[in-house]
């Protein structure tokens, strides 16, 4: 679909081998309107990717997309260069991917517990061990995991979001705006969680409107718009970068 | 799963023994009511008579009462005839060619003073009757009771009555309730066809039922429970077939829940009628316990099928419960309920579980339409005319709680028996319905469901 | 098979007396579920409400039919008021099972020992229709060449759908205006409207009201048509019915309900006509005996319907004239 | 039966209700198109859908026998059916509909009161003859039919009688009935109480159930507990299910004297209970036919029938309306009525076809007897006098052992 | 009904008076006391004693509470605080379990949730709540008050609310643009990404012309290019004599744009003040802010954090 220019060239020669990998996707929630035309991703083993782009871009529906809950009308997504296109989620989940959608990311009936045990579906033995380890980042969830996740505030729900992902002890993560509603020093958390858990191995794709904050963890990062990939590059470069500054970060943050 | 299938096991085989027991040994017992000794007379020569019968009954004893006077007057007292009892306790009274008689009225009256030593009329002050005008071209009998006084059955041994069969019917209810409830909680599908569904059961039950041959256990034939074990086993099947068929590549294509709630009653339209198609429009019976004598527990009269079904509904309702409270596959569920895309985010096979959902639940209701053909006949609208009641139930204890649906189909089974102590009787569902409405006015989130939070 | 027959007596019925009331009890269904969300599975209530006090109060009170049909209309108002004062404030679930329930004790008791004298019991009232029949134009049967109707039905069709220009009239003009507005509106968030400053309950209440007094005139047509009102013309069924009629022209569609009536009494007559026809003992028998008895057929004809409702639903869920970008959305 | 359009439309063109008010217009000039064409509005589907076979064999059995001697004036009778349903969806109306656009004379129908209430409005204005086989409301009575609705099931008035009289002559004092609460079985229940108590029988316990009830655990209960020597069972084919649950309170026939009605009397020979010693009435001649069962199941659409209810009261609905017409010399549906009420009663009695139309021919003035009894009908067009047959149930069958007459004003 | 407001007629303009009598208020706040708790001189909210509780959970326990008029107020703190919690109670959505509170001088106890908005107090959604099956443009005109053609006879008429009609229209139009929504405005809103949605929400409330409108973390989501032009949108309100009470995380919005800030924890009222002083309250940083809030992680540091991260997986895994 789009037309091979050399920026995407050398991206796609770069994607060679990659353990996650988009390529010119085409996909949409009504026939006949696209949000995603034609973008592509790739994350390599132990890579953090960062996505970032205006409210709308299709940020969120990529994700979507890569876990097959978006319909995919072209292109290809692969694992470990398994083809992975329009599989069904719990497929992706028992190959080893995590998902932490943006909204709707809590069961709202089922208990915190309840909800993290969720994200040990397929492995419930390993349950208590990943529950301590959500717990000491989230020390609320401890101490609450009788209350119902559909009572629970903006931020709490956040946490229980984020927290269900890391029990999936997943090799790749996809997050979709994990620190949004948070306080400050739990975002501070989540980005330093994140980090931490790339360097333990896993591979990472966020979504994040906290932009300068991403940028500066991530190893990679895409600014997608209108559901094009418009510009890519090391975090460090996209955050320097005059065009992306005035376009996406704003200037507030560096005053 | 194994525990609570071996409890319900033991639940079961106990009362089984029961069914097996000689309940019929009381078939042959009492003889029906009074022996007539009044007999008609054989007489065929154009007149009316007035007979009268009298017997002294006190005590439950049937003595004929002879010597006593009776006269017949018309209605302005002018004296047709009078007669006196006989060794049969028969007084006979002629009044005349029928072609007389008809049309007019007439005054009976018993003559208290020639009422032997030690016997009186069962409300004294009752010694008179007045007749409509003849119609029949037959003798008219009357009666002048010699009795004990009526006592008036007592409500609480009716109540007592009363709560048994609700609460047998109640836990039938009860697994039909669960059933509608789980279909509901995971897919949020108001299913109009559930009534459907457990006539299903009923009918594959009364299909292996009515087959030649019966099915023996240690002697005792048990060939309806056994088709109502296999009526449990197809409705499965068919909860099976129904996900698959229908519901499952509807929810692929993303159809809304009021359009699928639509396309249940179009399937309860096309299910109901075929089965009336396949049997016709009778109530039918099993081939068993039509004919079952009570066992008397006091005032309490209940028959071995009924505990034996009381036993089986209780004994799969915890089962149940067991396997949705406990069971990764329970808490699977409830995750789809909630949120079927976190879940499949999850890692859960939504599409699986809501298939074995459909399966646990349909075959719940088809037990339970089964059941309900056992106890009381089986017919095409057997479950159907419950829906309304299973959705009372339902919404009574909490739309989507495992246990609201089972509390609710408790006090909806049970108001409505005990209801009709105060209500008349064609009006026993109103009562309960009314209780469903005054409950939510109360308690809007139903009895065990929760409110939702704002903001 | 006569086709020409088939089809006369099909637009008979699809044109016809039942298809009229069935039409005004969905277009009520419309205003409730289609437009403001209110689940109310007690249309079958109002219906009641209407047909019995218009046809009580002629019968017992002997009273004009006019004044009797506006005291229905007010008693119809009153009933939802009733209905909606505890039930408007639960989530739609609840409000379907409260409704459901109405239903049922509303025909109960309209059929119930305890009230026979007012109505009648399982008998019903008869003998109330005087009046509207005094003011028929037509002297003879109606016959428009492809359909005709006695005298007496021409009457009550030509009524009914004067009736019915002017519900879909008053519904279009609703529809479109700010008022329709907010009532859309809450069927998709009432928390949202709230927060705007809508007071949610009075427009649910109005809604249930206005939909509930439409429903009443489907009433008062039951009556008329057969000139008898009876407890099973307002059977729990009856509701599902009409839901079935709004849903195949598409709900919150201003003439959704009419070409779904249309259509349902349409296809249900042709069913039966067909398979009876098919099955007759006399005349050519198109289906065996051993296949289909013709009692069989008159309940191919449900099977069908039933079916048909599935198919429909499976590959038109917004019916006739509904959008289905809107299905889309998914409310949940 | 379709093709017969043209003819039909002019008729119910020019026999408008207007023609069927002054009925006494000279005879002699022929209004129908000389076929008598019967529809049937009986119950195929929905509640009563049981009570639709024996009906429609009743009417099939009539035609058939009619038709094979010759039919009317060697005008074959026939038949177009009708399905009334139970009212949800309210399809009585389309059917009737139905009927009338395939040209019927006569609407046999409806089974339920509620649903002849509905249509009778559109049949009479049509200007043509409702006779129902089952109807026992009174509000038929004083209906403004415009003499164009009949019945053959005779009030309940002398069967309710019939049955007190049996109870008290049997010796029982303490009675429960238990009815179903529709027009059917209100008022012949009510009736039984009046007679019973008329008599001095206790009436332990009253119960009008609810016929759309899904079991009756609770009325049986209250049955139980009033402890009666004897029961009133008014019911349908609910009776399978009400047998079982009494016998399962003690109060089974083998406990208590049960008797039966129109509505139930039936043979129960595939249940297992044991009905033996069971009493019932129902409309009958005093000498029955029991090969007149046999008839209708020969003819019965899809095999044996289950119960014979109303059978043979729609066979003699038919019956009557054949020899009406014939002696109308007319098939129009206003003509046909005014011969009825003079079939039916005073002159000379004859049964069956064969037997009553060479009467009629010869211009005797007959009294057709009929297989559910006398059929002699009052000025309303309903029975006014009735033979009802005394049952007795050996085993689950049953047999008649008495017949009592009488009469109403 | 149209009676109830007691707006002043010509906010919609932000005029030269209306900056300068906010200018006026947000001086008068120099001399309010910084503590919980503090009389403001022209107060247009005051809560009272306002308690809820959640089973054992003390969700909100305000002992008191003034906003000022005119001026824009942050409500921060962390998660589970009871900010929400408290902006339901406030807003008729919720009941407490005790506490008075007033809007304009008139009490809103017991007043049900859409009267206090028509009184002017409009709140936004945390979670948010379009109509999914109305248009963009649609969820705007629903918003604008005091429609004639919202009443039951008047809708029959379309004559008497048309001219209305126009008007709300041109200004939702004219909103939609400032939030980036007006290429959306025919869509249905249920189709809108997590960001848009946020932005309807907000110009939905404004749509309302409330006097005190509170947002319910407006900018969670949305894209900080956009951010920071509604930031100017958010003031200028202030500068049309509006009252804005906010809730947010994000603390450069906070210290940009609010004059004043609140802090909640646990439900209590901890802290109150002007941006600076609040934020570098000990108590804010430890409950709320943490460590790093104002440092900038450059890269550097980032490293250092990371390596100690390792070491301690490291750890943990030797530990196993
Ligand atoms: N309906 C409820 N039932 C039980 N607990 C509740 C309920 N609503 C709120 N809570 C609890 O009250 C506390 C306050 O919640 P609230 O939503 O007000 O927090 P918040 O300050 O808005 O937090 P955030 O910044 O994360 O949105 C939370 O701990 C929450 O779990
Ligand atoms: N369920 C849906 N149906 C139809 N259109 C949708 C749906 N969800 C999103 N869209 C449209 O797709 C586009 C991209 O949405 P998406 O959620 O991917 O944006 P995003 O980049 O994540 O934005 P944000 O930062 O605001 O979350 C938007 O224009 C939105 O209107
Ligand atoms: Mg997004
Ligand atoms: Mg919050």
């Amino acid at each position: 679909m789009s037309e091979n220019t050399p920026e995407r060239d050398a991206h796609l020669a770069a994607a060679e081998g990659a353990l996650l990998r988009a390529d010119d996707l085409i996909a949409g929630y009504l026939p006949g309107v696209n949000i995603l035309n034609g973008s592509d991703l790739y994350c390599k083993r132990g890579e953090l990717v960062g996505i970032i782009g205006p409210n709308g871009a299709g940020k969120s529906t990529l994700l979507k997309a890569l876990f097959g809950l978006v319909k995919i009308h072209s292109g290809s997504v692969t694992l470990d260069g398994a083809d992975i296109t329009n599989q069904r989620a719990d497929k992706l989940v028992s190959a080893g991917i995590g998902f932490v959608p943006q909204t709707n990311n809590v069961f709202g009936s089922l208990t915190i517990q309840e909800n993290l045990e969720m994200g040990v579906y397929q492995r419930p033995k390993t349950f208590s061990e990943r529950f301590d380890f959500v717990c000491s980042l989230f020390p609320t969830l401890g101490e609450r995991r009788g209350q119902r996740a559909g009572s629970l505030s903006g931020g709490e729900r956040q946490m229980v979001a984020m927290g269900r992902a890391l029990m999936m002890d997943p090799s790749v993560l996809l997050l979709d705006e994990p620190s949004a509603g948070l306080s400050p020093v739990m975002q501070d958390e989540v980005f330093v969680q994140t980090r931490r858990i790339n360097r333990a191995g896993v591979s990472v794709v966020m979504v994040e409107q906290n932009a300068a904050r991403c940028l500066q963890i991530c190893d990679r990062a895409y600014v997608l718009d209108q559901g094009r990939n418009a510009y890519t590059g090391t975090g460090e470069q996209l955050a320097n970068d005059p065009k992306v500054i005035e376009l996406y970060l704003g200037t507030l943050s560096k005053a | 799963m194994r525990i609570p299938a071996l409890g319900l096991l033991s639940l079961v085989l106990l009362p089984l023994l029961l069914l097996a027991g000689p309940s019929h040994a009381a078939t042959a017992s009492a003889a029906p009511g009074a022996p007539a000794n009044c007999a008609k007379a054989d007489r065929d020569d154009g007149t009316i008579h007035v007979r009268v019968c009298l017997r002294d009954r006190r005590g439950n004893a049937n003595d004929p009462v002879a010597g006593v006077t009776v006269r017949v007057s018309d209605l302005d007292g002018n004296p047709i005839g009078e007669a006196v009892s006989d060794a049969d306790g028969l007084a006979d009274v002629n009044l005349g060619e029928v072609i007389d008689v008809l049309g007019q009225r007439y005054v009976i009256e018993i003559d208290t003073e020639t009422l032997p030593e030690g016997t009186a009329l069962q409300n004294p002050k009752d010694v008179k009757r007045t007749t409509e005008q003849f119609q029949l071209e037959t003798d008219y009998s009357v009666t002048f009771p010699i009795d004990d006084k009526i006592e008036e059955p007592s409500d609480w041994d009716l109540a007592l009555n009363l709560l048994a069969t609700g609460l047998v019917y109640s836990a039938i209810l009860a697994m039909a309730a669960l059933g509608l409830n789980m279909v509901f909680g995971t897919t949020g599908l108001t299913n109009f066809a559930h009534g459907e569904l457990m006539t299903f059961g009923a009918l594959i039950a009364f299909a292996i039922d009515s087959m030649p041959g019966e099915i023996s256990l240690f002697g005792h034939d048990y060939s309806v429970l056994v088709a109502c074990l296999v009526g449990f086993l197809a409705s499965g099947v068919f909860g099976w077939l129904n996900d698959k068929g229908l519901w499952a590549p509807l929810r692929r294509r993303g159809t809304g829940v009021i359009a699928m709630m639509i396309i249940s009653i179009g399937l309860s339209i096309f299910l109901r009628n075929s089965y009336q198609y396949l049997v016709g429009g009778e109530n039918r019976n099993y081939s068993q316990y039509t004919d079952l004598q009570p066992y008397e527990i006091g005032a309490l009269r209940i028959t071995s099928l009924q505990i034996t079904v009381f036993c089986i509904a209780i004994g799969v309702l915890v089962a149940a419960c067991c396997l949705l409270q406990f069971t990764r596959l329970g808490k699977a569920t409830r995750a789809v309920a909630d949120n079927p895309a976190l879940a499949a985010s999850s890692g859960i096979n939504v599409d699986r579980v809501i298939n074995r959902v459909w399966i646990f639940g349909t075959a719940l209701a088809g037990l339970s339409g089964a059941l309900l053909g056992v106890t009381q006949g089986f017919n095409f609208q057997v479950g159907y005319k419950a829906l309304l009641l299973v959705f009372a139930a339902v919404t009574l204890g909490g739309l989507g709680t495992i246990w609201g649906a089972i509390a609710g189909a408790f006090i909806i089974g049970i108001f409505i028996e005990l209801s009709t102590l105060v209500v008349p009787d064609e009006l026993k569902y109103v009562g309960a319905l009314v209780v469903l409405i005054v409950v939510l006015l109360i308690r809007p989130q139903g009895i065990l469901g929760r409110r939702e939070r704002i903001g | 098979m006569n086709f020409s027959d088939l089809l006369s007596g099909s637009f008979q019925q699809g044109l016809g007396t039942s298809a009229i009331v069935y039409c005004l009890a969905a277009i009520g269904l419309n205003i409730h579920f289609g437009y403001t969300g209110l689940l109310n599975f007690g249309q079958a209530a109002f219906m009641a409400v209407g047909g019995y006090t218009m046809a009580m109060l002629v019968v017992q009170w002997d009273i004009s039919l006019w004044l009797a049909m506006l005291v229905g209309l007010v008693l119809a108002a009153l009933l939802a008021l009733l209905l909606g004062i505890p039930t408007l404030r639960l989530r739609a679930d609840y409000l379907a099972i409260v409704t459901i329930a109405a239903a049922e004790i509303v025909r109960q008791l309209y059929g119930s020992i305890a009230l026979k004298k007012y109505f009648g019991a399982q008998d019903g009232l008869t003998s109330f229709s005087a009046d509207f029949r005094a003011l028929n134009p037509f002297s003879g049967p109606v016959d428009l060449g492809f359909v005709s109707w006695s005298k007496d039905d021409a009457w009550v069709v030509l009524a009914g759908w004067v009736t019915i220009a002017l519900c879909c009239l008053l519904v279009w003009l609703l529809m479109r205006s700010p008022w329709g507005r907010v009532l859309k509106s809450i069927r998709e968030d009432e928390d949202a409207v709230r927060s705007l400053g809508k007071n949610v309950y009075a427009y649910k209440m109005q809604a249930l009201m206005i939909g509930g007094m439409i429903g009443a005139l489907a009433g008062f047509f039951t009556a008329l048509k057969s000139a008898a009102m009876n407890p099973t013309f307002v059977a729990t069924d009856v509701t599902f019915f009409a839901y079935t009629v709004l849903l195949i022209g598409g709900a919150a569609r201003v003439l959704g309900p009419v070409v779904g009536a249309v259509i349902f009494w349409f296809l249900l007559t042709f069913l039966d006509l067909f398979l009876s026809a098919a099955t007759d003992d006399e005349g050519s028998v198109l289906i065996p005996e051993a296949i289909m008895t013709n009692q069989q057929a008159s309940l191919m004809r449900f099977i069908v319907m039933g079916l048909a409702l599935m198919l429909l639903m499976i590959f038109r869920p917004q019916g006739i004239f509904g959008d289905r970008r809107e299905l889309a959305i998914d409310g949940r | 039966g379709c093709g017969s359009d043209d003819g039909d439309d002019d008729n119910s063109g020019s026999s408008g209700s207007d023609n069927t008010s002054d009925s006494s217009s000279p005879a002699g000039e022929k209004k129908g198109d000389g076929k008598l064409v019967v529809g049937t509005l009986l119950p195929q589907t929905g509640d009563l859908a049981y009570l639709g076979p024996p009906e429609f064999a009743g009417v099939q059995l009539a035609i058939n026998e009619i038709n094979e001697a010759g039919g009317i004036d060697g005008q074959q009778i026939t038949q177009v059916k009708a399905d009334s349903g139970d009212g949800t969806p309210d399809i009585a109306g389309a059917s009737t509909d139905k009927l009338l656009n395939q040209g019927a004379d006569v609407v046999v129908g409806a089974a339920a009161s509620g649903v002849s209430l509905s249509v009778i409005d559109k049949i009479v204005n049509a200007g043509k003859v409702m006779f129902s086989p089952a109807n026992t409301a009174a509000a038929f009575d004083t209906y403004d039919d415009k003499g164009l609705y009949f019945r053959t099931s005779p009030s309940d008035r002398l069967q309710g009688q019939v049955i007190g009289n049996m109870a008290v002559e049997d010796g029982h004092s303490n009675v429960a009935v238990m009815a179903r609460q529709d027009a059917y079985g209100e008022g012949l229940a009510e009736q039984v109480k009046a007679t019973l108590e008329e008599k001095g029988a206790n009436v332990s316990e009253f119960i009008l159930y609810n016929a759309d009830a899904e079991n009756f655990t609770a009325e049986v209960n209250k049955v139980a507990a009033a402890k009666p020597d004897a029961i009133v069972l008014v019911s349908f084919n609910e009776t399978t299910k009400i047998v079982p649950q009494l016998i399962s309170k003690g109060v089974g026939p083998q406990d208590a004297q049960l008797y039966f009605v129109d509505g139930n009397m039936a043979d129960y020979s595939d249940q297992k209970f044991d009905l033996t010693g069971v009493k019932g009435t129902f409309p009958a001649p005093a000498e029955v036919d029991p090969g007149f069962n046999k008839l209708l199941d020969s003819v019965a659409d899809g095999g044996k029938l289950k119960d014979y209810t109303y059978g043979p009261q729609a066979y003699d609905a038919v019956m009557l309306i054949a020899l009406a017409s014939l002696a109308a010399g007319d098939d129009d549906g206003a003509a046909i009525a005014t011969k009825i009420v003079e079939m039916s009663k005073d002159g000379e009695k004859c049964s069956g076809w064969a037997q009553c139309s060479e009467l009629v021919k010869a211009g005797t003035d007959i009294d057709y007897e009929g297989a559910s009894g006398p059929t002699d009908m009052n000025d309303t067009g309903s029975p006014n006098k009735a033979t009802i047959g005394i049952q007795e149930y050996k085993g689950n069958k049953y047999s008649q052992i008495d017949s009592v007459s009488g009469v109403l004003e | 009904m149209a009676a109830e407001t007691n707006l002043p007629t010509n906010l919609e303009a932000s005029t030269e008076e209306g900056r300068e009598r906010s200018r006026a208020a947000r001086a008068a706040l120099a001399d309010v006391a910084r503590e919980p708790g503090a009389k403001k001189p022209d107060a247009i909210l005051v809560a009272d004693g306002i308690t809820r509780s959640f089973g054992g959970l003390q969700a909100v326990d305000v002992e008191h509470l003034e906003v000022q008029r005119g001026v824009i107020t942050a409500l921060i703190g962390p998660n589970g605080a009871g900010k929400t919690t408290f902006f339901n109670l406030l807003t008729g959505f919720d009941r407490p379990d005790a506490g008075t509170w007033s809007f304009n001088g008139k009490t809103l106890n017991k007043v049900a949730a859409y009267r206090v908005a028509r009184l002017g107090m409009v709140r936004t959604f945390q979670l948010t709540k379009v109509l999914a099956k109305l248009t963009v443009l649609e969820n705007m005109r629903v918003a604008a008050r005091n429609q004639t053609g919202e009443r039951l006879w008047a809708a029959v008429i379309p004559r008497m609310w048309r001219s209305q009609e126009t008007d709300n229209t041109a200004r939702a139009k004219d909103l939609l643009q400032r939030f980036l929504l007006d290429g959306k405005a025919d869509d249905f809103a249920g189709s809108l990404s997590g960001g848009q949605r946020k932005l309807l929400e907000m110009a939905r409330a404004l749509m309302v012309d409330p006097e005190l409108v509170m947002l319910d973390e407006p900018m969670a989501g949305v894209n900080p290019a956009l951010k920071q032009s509604l930031l100017g949108h958010v003031k200028s309100l202030r500068d049309e004599g509006r009252t804005v009470l906010f809730v947010e995380h994000d603390m450069d919005m906070v210290r940009d744009i609010s004059d004043w800030v609140v802090v909640m924890a646990q439900g209590k009222v901890i802290a109150e003040g002007p941006p600076e002083s609040v934020m570098s309250d000990q108590r804010v940083i430890d409950a709320y802010l943490g460590a790093h809030h104002d440092t900038k992680l450059t890269f550097e540091a980032e490293e250092k954090i990371l390596a100690a991260a390792q070491e301690e997986i490291a750890e943990e895994a030797g530990n196993e």
